[in-house]
């Protein structure tokens, strides 16, 4: 059996969602492996959420929301960036490369871009294989 | 050094005598150890000592309401505790009347500075404290090797924690009411000293640390497992340094790494 | 009389391995000294202070006690056994073998504890004599002794000035451990080392006697300033054994964890509606006083301390179990 | 500033010597010591950036290398094109690393940025101000339009602290000089540049209507810092109107000098086509000078011919 | 009256008792989605008690089986599995509240958008929407009940700027019943209109149409000016703003003072330069702008009364015979409530002196559009008539030029200004109008005249009035010694350069803020543009708002706008202010932060990244009013839901509702 990457993806309510609103209304597909949790705002994502993603078994996690200076609430998406830019060197340095964390900017326009960016994710991560033992997140017990 | 050691105890024994602190919290030789201790009458400052092995962090001590509630307080400061002194201020925890740094570091005694005076005292004597070269090296070369090679490291290191969280005790930083590993509903991290609690637990304290950490070295020092707690922090201080050029611990007032932001940070691992 | 070279130590634990033994033994790990599984080509350093007690191997930092799944709409609860190999523990210390006197005692009075038990019966323990202390050593000042063997089933004497053992099987399990060692031991005549000698720091009836009635003192205050609160001094005591019960889990399955816990933390005692019982870490710091030195003994007839100054050896802050009972009942001609 | 790098460039070596003279002459009395790049080139001028833009980079970057080279932190260019070449290449460099070492490449030398270029404006302030201060014992009392042309107000990061629309370094080194600057409207109109030989009759023209401004204003002479802008205003004097004709165009080196007290034709003064006897009168220049034959032999002669 | 619906199970369930229904949206959904295998899977959730598939979810029956789902089995939450919530997840809320489930208890599972859609293959889509259908059902077993955020709404809308935007917001909102209180900083309302002598394109007198309507908003009963005032400091939330408004010394008290203007007259100081009059005119220390202002009193110039300043003088309270002049009048404070705000601060012109080439300002007789108005205007420092400000001559060649300023990113801004184009060609006209033989020629980079009338009246000014139009930029202008203004520049539809000898050059400056524009922004939590103009909510669908709930725009400060448009958009601001003061109170999307004040640290982490200052301190004092300590506490009204604080919170104590640590860890978990 081929391997399914398993992709947890955490969006913004304004943007990301409605611009995977979007693909779905013009009909684009994309890989069916991933998940959407939907947030407010990626302000809102906690470090946490994405290492729970981990230890849930999933292989891949996305991270996307507005474009800087569209955020729906001014600056949530710019507290991201700076959260992330931190975070995800420090997963990097503990393990957890940049083959299993993804971020974005998708707007509520950029149907074709989401599409193109979950099939991107899947195939990366599919190369990269399963994260299985690898995975220093994941629930053990 | 023995001068600048007489002179603290001086001041350490006039603050006391004047009644300008009720408590003063320093460190004390017993045996090869360095030991934290507290002074509350003038005729104990001969007890006071200071070397470059007083690895104990004494800020952490003003979380405890015991010590704060004797306020107000002279610390002696090396330089990082002063660092620490700083952020504890940015972030509302102590006010300047309250404690009192009896600053002293490898150039000497630096006096009783109040928390407005150590950025002063920081900036013209130690500008650019930094990680050990030592350290910094051992962080590259954990970089420099593969995402598996650093997970097999990594793993067999937060294998060995049994969640004592004397790191978090030592660490002037961690000063919440109720840390993360407390929290349930949901339950927050794992409490199973086992793979993905320690594994969230390493990072998760490393990261709350992030533009906070002065580099003190208290965790690891505290750590009786040996986990190289400082190689969490010390790659992610040089990361916030290199990236939004963060020194933590060098104003009386700055905003927060984590919760400012800038247009221009760097965007350029978001597709 | 049965001897064991020094040198032959991991031959003794390879021999036991391959007898089925999981063995414990103190390993020299990154420049620290922890008892931990013993694999080929590890190296045994016989007569170090482990960072850990045996303990670890009774009574794990945390252990799977219930496991429970979806099924349906129900959930079904799985059969979890307790994990418990036949186990050799190599060259532990004495005051960590009184310990178990402790864990036995609180792990039966009421319910009996299958895991516990289950391991404990699994367990050989092997102690090896101490022929040195250091500063923070107090067995001596606790009713134990650096050259006795309370509670293990073999006892390992230090000869010939450290290069030999003088192997003396107490036990149906210790006699086992030395058939099962083969040509690791010898026979032979060896001249037996002396044992250390750790001062007599306090008494302890006086200590109980103090604590019995100055549960009010000021001094709790004074004495507990530098502690910060972690868990470190429960978790490398042989004869602490408070633990709290976690469930966690995922959507379909449930697992129930038993983990260690310490009086030093503030969750400890922390009640639902927010109160807590010990507010302060002065109360906290006395629980643990009272714990081991009062009302252990008390509902125990023994102290639940052994001397093996872990404690104080690791504690940043300087926090000294002895010291402290020195202060409350010095030794009069001390 | 006691030393000084020195960029001729090719048009001080020909039509533009006056400005060379004078500007070795001010700087000797300012105990400047001016040290020449040593084994210079051309700066690729005009004529470069219209063929191919990374040679006029690269002409630029060997002589800026060479000066660092050579231990010049500091380096005039009296030339104002040589002037916004060298500078405007220290800037692009600065700009784009990969520029940097594409033409790091090509020239196969190094050079790390360190060299800083100073235009004549800047060095005539600074020994104004510095090393002159003492020496300016012959104020001349004239009214001066100071003429900047494009490359002297013009290019953002090139020429500095200028206002581009109304330039006033010049201003007060011809207070210095013992002189009134003029307030004019033309300082920094085009004199038509490098039309000269193409289209001569619009440089007239342009030229024509600067002096006529300058004369309109007040002005007694003019003086300008660029070769290409003197060459025009001086040269081209006798194809224009009256309006145009007569004004004595000086470089401000040359105003500098005469102010100092240097002889005339140390600075040059008798080299230039429009008389500038008037303003030199008590010195006496007139008689040594022959139009015509100078006019025949720098007629031929085309500038940047190294 | 009864506040809340009765929910079945409000709060939190015991035992969650959750009905999934998913829709196959015709054969959108059911193409792909096995609906009634997915309905099956979904039964066999914990919690659920009841799954139904249906073809079409949102029509009445679909509804219907909603309803009748939660009120026979006594639902405690419900997932609809449909399109996205986007689409109708106000229409089964509403449905759910119906039949007595808090709306908040029902989520959607987004099995179109997200998965039919957008999958082809039957199988992978049907695993999908199971897996999104059990993320939905462990959020909703989670879910609390919410209840919209009620907030008192103060009747009173607070109209910073007095000029015609701010008039005319102030007016229709007082007309619509609601109470006004206009703030103006300068004294007198009116703004720039007043200073305009006509209006393009009907030509009619500024001063005509626009005085009767500062007449009305001064003597309307609902109306309060606070002229010579400007917003100082500003609390609350939209519903019950609290402004402190400085109220600035007038020296004059307007209460005795009766506008007879016997003290300005008298003043001895004349040669003050009026900003009315773009200092064309001049006024005295004590002084009203000008004659129409409302109200007419007249305000001491602190900085140049020689008695404020040193103390001799006095000759205006000698004269005045009410006794009006107080010279230790201060600055007082003032407090105001309003439930809405509608910021109208004007604009101002450009400083064109960055130009050098057009003189940078340094040339008399290179004027603004504002000058030109007072030099046409009948009030004006000329009576009307149009001289030149150097020598008061008439000028015989006046060249008008466009975009000084706009359409120029490198010296100026890059906008158009939008309004230059068309009082350019009324300056044209109105000078042709006065100096028959005169010459007016515009540079213009393009004639922008889109609005109704517009462009007949550009083509009236060049076809029957003779504005010489002419296509290209300005390079140069300068002053010859004669006094002629040279007037260099290219006609670029000829291709040649063309110099023009003028008396006069009027130059459209670019419209920009206002000074101190920004800084009132802040105040109010309201964003701005690079160029600094007030930020919209949105700029197509909520041109009117801000993203400060409650506080709207008019006029030139959120874009450069003719009178036209400003007056449009003060009215909109005032329907939407009226439409706040329509309920007693508001409500508010319940989404919002909550700090739990027992384990709050107070680092001040999330009140340093709250974008709306919603996170604030907080003081816990005992009931003797002792400080205990300091907290962090989420304001209510001000709180957007965006959940920035919860995540930077090291110790959770901040949780955000409707998407708590709880549920979104759930949703993780239901992933598992």
């Amino acid at each position: 059996m081929t391997f399914e990457p398993r992709i947890t993806a955490f969006v913004c309510n304004w943007c990301t969602y409605a611009g995977a609103d979007l693909t779905g209304t013009s009909r684009l597909s994309y890989a069916p492996n991933i998940r959407i949790v939907k947030l407010p705002c990626t302000g809102r994502i906690d470090p946490l959420f994405v290492l729970k993603a981990f230890e849930g078994g999933a292989d891949a996690v996305l991270i996307s929301g507005c474009h800087p200076g569209d955020c729906h609430y001014a600056s949530g998406n710019y507290h991201a960036r700076r959260r992330w830019s931190l975070f995800r060197k420090l997963l990097a340095f503990t393990g957890i490369d940049e083959n299993r964390v993804f971020f974005s900017w998708v707007s509520a326009a950029e149907g074709q871009k989401f599409a193109n960016l979950v099939n991107k994710v899947t195939e990366q991560v599919r190369a990269a294989g399963p994260f299985g033992e690898r995975n220093l997140a994941r629930r053990r017990l | 050094m023995s001068g600048a050691i007489g002179a603290m105890r001086a001041d350490a024994a006039k603050l006391l005598s004047e009644g300008a602190v009720k408590l003063v919290l320093g460190y004390c030789v017993r045996g090869n150890e360095r030991y934290p201790c507290f002074i509350s009458e003038a005729a104990q400052a001969e007890a006071l000592d200071f070397d470059q092995s007083c690895r104990q962090n004494l800020a952490a001590y003003l979380r405890k309401p015991e010590v704060r509630g004797r306020a107000p307080l002279a610390v002696v400061s090396s330089p990082a505790v002063c660092r620490s002194l700083l952020v504890l201020s940015s972030e509302s925890q102590i006010r300047e009347n309250e404690v009192r740094a009896l600053a002293i570091g490898p150039k000497g005694y630096g006096g009783i500075l109040g928390l407005g005076a150590l950025g002063a005292w920081l900036k013209a004597d130690y500008p650019d404290l930094v990680p050990e070269q030592a350290l910094l090296d051992r962080v590259a070369e954990l970089s420099a090797k593969t995402a598996q090679e650093r997970a097999k490291f990594w793993m067999k290191e937060f294998e060995k924690c049994t969640r004592c969280y004397a790191c978090r005790a030592a660490c002037p930083g961690c000063y919440c009411e109720r840390c993360i590993v407390e929290k349930n509903m949901p339950q927050w991290i794992s409490s199973a000293a086992a793979g993905h609690g320690n594994y969230a637990w390493e990072v998760i304290r490393a990261f709350h640390q992030a533009g906070r950490c002065t580099g003190c070295g208290a965790c690891e020092a505290a750590c009786p497992q040996g986990l190289p707690l400082m190689l969490l922090n010390a790659r992610l201080s040089q990361d916030a340094f290199e990236e939004f050029g963060s020194r933590p611990g060098y104003e009386l007032e700055a905003k927060p790494l984590i919760g400012s932001w800038s247009a221009e940070d760097d965007g350029s691992f978001i597709r | 009389m049965k001897l064991l070279d020094r040198s032959k130590s991991t031959d003794f634990a390879a021999a036991l391995a391959a007898a089925g033994y999981r063995v414990a033994a103190p390993v020299s790990d990154g420049g620290l000294v922890r008892i931990k599984e013993w694999a080929p080509g590890a190296e045994i350093a016989a007569s170090e202070m482990p960072l850990n007690s045996m303990k670890d191997f009774l009574f794990p930092r945390t252990e799977v006690i219930g496991r429970w799944t979806l099924e349906g709409d129900g959930f079904a609860s799985q059969d979890v056994r307790p994990d418990a190999p036949k186990t050799a523990v190599l060259f532990a210390k004495p005051c960590d073998a009184a310990a178990l006197a402790v864990l036995d005692a609180v792990f039966n009075w009421d319910c009996k504890d299958c895991f516990y038990n289950a391991k404990r019966d699994a367990a050989a323990v092997a102690v090896l004599a101490c022929g040195s202390a250091d500063e923070h050593c107090f067995c001596t000042s606790v009713g134990g002794s650096p050259g006795e063997a309370h509670g293990a089933d073999l006892l390992f004497r230090p000869a010939d000035g450290g290069l030999r053992m003088i192997v003396e099987p107490l036990t149906a399990k210790g006699k086992a451990l030395a058939d099962a060692a083969g040509s690791a031991l010898s026979e032979g005549q060896a001249q037996a080392d002396p044992i250390a000698r750790p001062a007599e720091r306090f008494d302890p009836g006086k200590a109980s006697a103090w604590l019995a009635s100055n549960f009010e003192s000021p001094l709790w205050k004074e004495l507990s300033l530098p502690c910060l609160g972690c868990g470190a001094c429960a978790y490398a005591c042989p004869a602490c054994h408070c633990f709290d019960i976690q469930d966690e889990g995922s959507r379909s399955e449930s697992v129930r964890c038993r983990n260690w816990d310490s009086c030093g933390f503030g969750l400890f005692t922390l009640h639902a509606g927010g109160h807590n019982p010990r507010a302060d870490q002065s109360a906290r710091w006395r629980q643990r006083m009272m714990h081991k030195f009062s009302y252990f003994p008390q509902r125990f007839g023994r102290l639940a301390c052994t001397g093996c100054g872990r404690c104080a050896r690791l504690c940043q802050a300087g926090m000294d179990i002895a010291r402290a009972c020195a202060r409350i009942s010095p030794r009069e001609n001390a | 500033m006691k030393a000084c790098g020195y960029y001729p460039g090719c048009s001080l070596a020909g039509g533009g010597v006056e400005l060379d003279l004078s500007i070795r002459e001010v700087s000797k009395a300012a105990g400047v010591d001016l040290r020449e790049i040593e084994d210079w080139n051309c700066c690729g001028a005009t004529a470069a950036h219209c063929l191919n833009h990374d040679l006029a980079v690269a002409l630029p970057y060997r002589v800026l290398s060479l000066a660092e080279e050579q231990g010049l932190a500091e380096v005039l260019a009296p030339c104002a094109a040589c002037f916004s070449r060298l500078k405007g290449t220290n800037l692009r460099l600065a700009r784009s690393a990969e520029l940097a070492g594409r033409v790091r490449a090509v020239v196969g030398r190094p050079y790390g940025g360190g060299v800083k270029i100073v235009n004549v404006n800047e060095f005539c302030g600074r020994l104004a101000a510095g090393g002159l201060k003492d020496k300016l014992s012959k104020p001349l009392g004239l009214k001066v339009a100071g003429y900047y042309g494009c490359l002297l107000s013009r290019g953002e990061g090139i020429v500095e602290g200028e206002d581009p629309e109304n330039p006033s370094a010049m201003d007060a080194v011809i207070r210095a000089a013992g002189c009134e600057p003029v307030s004019w409207n033309f300082s920094t109109e085009c004199c038509g540049g490098g039309f000269s030989m193409s289209k001569t009759e619009a440089v007239v023209e342009l030229s024509a209507a600067v002096l006529a401004d300058a004369r309109a204003a007040g002005a007694d002479l003019v003086v300008t810092g660029c070769p290409m802008c003197h060459s025009n205003l001086d040269m081209r004097q006798r194809s224009m109107g009256s309006e145009g004709r007569g004004m004595p165009v000086l470089y401000l080196s040359e105003l500098l000098g005469l102010a100092c007290g240097l002889k005339p034709e140390a600075l040059g003064l008798n080299r230039h086509f429009t008389d500038a006897g008037p303003i030199a009168s008590p010195l006496s220049v007139r008689g040594e000078r022959r139009p015509s034959e100078c006019g025949a032999s720098r007629n031929t002669s085309t500038p940047g011919g190294r | 009256m009864r506040r809340f619906p009765k929910y079945v199970n409000a709060g939190r369930a015991l035992m969650a008792r959750i009905g999934v229904f998913i829709c196959h949206c015709g054969e959108n959904i059911g193409r792909t989605v096995d609906c009634p295998a997915a309905a099956a899977e979904a039964a066999k959730l914990p919690g659920v008690v009841l799954s139904l598939d249906y073809k079409y979810m949102c029509s009445d029956p679909g509804q219907q089986m909603i309803n009748k789902a939660i009120a026979e089995k006594l639902l405690t939450g419900a997932v609809v599995a449909a399109c996205s919530p986007r689409m109708h997840e106000r229409t089964f809320r509403s449905a759910a509240a119906q039949a007595g489930l808090n709306p908040y208890l029902l989520e959607m599972a987004n099995v179109r958008e997200h998965c039919s859609w957008v999958h082809s293959e039957r199988a992978a889509a049907t695993a999908k929407a199971n897996d999104l259908i059990r993320v939905m059902v462990e959020k909703v077993r989670r879910n609390k009940a919410l209840f919209p955020i009620r907030v008192p709404v103060e009747p009173t809308a607070l109209v910073v700027g007095g000029g015609i935007a701010g008039i005319q917001a102030a007016l229709d909102i007082a007309a619509g019943g609601g109470k006004v209180v206009l703030v103006e900083r300068s004294p007198s309302i009116g703004g720039h209109m007043a200073r305009l002598s006509e209006t393009f394109p009907t030509l009619d007198c500024s001063q005509c149409i626009l005085t009767p309507r500062m007449v009305e908003a001064a003597s309307h009963p609902d109306i309060r000016l606070m002229t010579y005032s400007e917003v100082e400091a500003v609390e609350g939330f939209v519903g019950s703003f609290e402004v402190t408004v400085r109220r600035k010394a007038r020296y004059v008290d307007p209460e005795k003072c009766t506008g007879c203007g016997d003290c300005f007259n008298k003043c001895p100081l004349k040669k003050i330069p009026s900003e009315f009059d773009a200092g064309l005119g001049s006024r005295r220390a004590i002084y009203v702008p000008f004659p129409q202002a409302v109200p007419n009193k007249p305000v001491i110039d602190a900085a140049n009364c020689t008695m404020l300043t040193k103390g001799k003088c006095g000759l205006c309270a000698k004269v005045c015979a009410r006794g009006a002049i107080d010279y230790k009048d201060q600055d007082r404070l003032e407090k105001v409530k309003a439930g809405a705000v509608v910021l109208a601060a004007g604009f101002e012109l450009w400083d064109h002196s960055a130009y050098g080439e057009y003189g940078g300002g340094r040339l008399k007789d290179v004027i603004d559009g504002f000058a030109f108005e007072r030099l046409a205007s009948a009030s004006g420092p000329t009576g009307g008539e149009i001289r030149r400000p150097s020598d008061g001559s008439e000028p015989k060649t006046v060249v008008f030029i466009q975009c000084c300023g706009s359409r120029d990113d490198k010296k100026g801004k890059g906008y158009c200004s939008k309004i230059c184009c068309m009082y350019t060609a009324k300056h044209a006209m109105l000078y042709r109008h006065k100096v028959h033989d005169g010459r007016a020629v515009v540079f213009y980079m393009d004639v922008r005249a889109a609005g109704k009338g517009y462009e007949e009246f550009v083509r009236r000014a060049i076809e029957a009035d003779g504005a010489e139009y002419v296509r290209g930029r300005v390079s140069r202008v300068y002053r010859r010694r004669d006094g002629k203004l040279v007037v260099k520049g290219a006609d670029t539809l000829v291709g040649r350069p063309m110099t023009v000898e003028a008396d006069l050059v009027v130059l459209a400056d670019a419209m920009v803020p206002r000074r101190g524009a920004e800084k009132l922004a802040q105040l109010f939590g309201v964003g701005c543009d690079t160029d600094g103009f007030y930020s919209e909510a949105h700029p197509k669908l909520r041109p009117v708002e801000t993203a400060a709930a409650g506080v709207f725009l008019a006029g030139a400060c959120q874009a450069p706008k003719d009178i036209p448009d400003s007056v449009a958009q003060a009215s909109a601001a005032a329907a939407k202010a009226l439409g706040l003061f329509a309920k007693p109170e508001l409500e508010r999307e319940p989404v919002i932060a909550r700090v739990n004040k027992n384990l709050c640290v107070h680092c001040r982490a999330c009140i340093n990244a709250c974008p709306y200052g919603a996170a604030k301190d907080f003081e816990i004092k005992d009931r003797a009013g002792k400080l205990l300590r300091v907290v962090a506490e989420v304001n209510e009204g001000l709180c957007q839901g965006c959940g920035t604080c919860a995540a930077v919170c090291r110790s959770n104590s901040v949780d955000l509702d409707g998407f708590s640590d709880e549920q979104v860890c759930a949703q993780i978990a239901a992933l598992e």
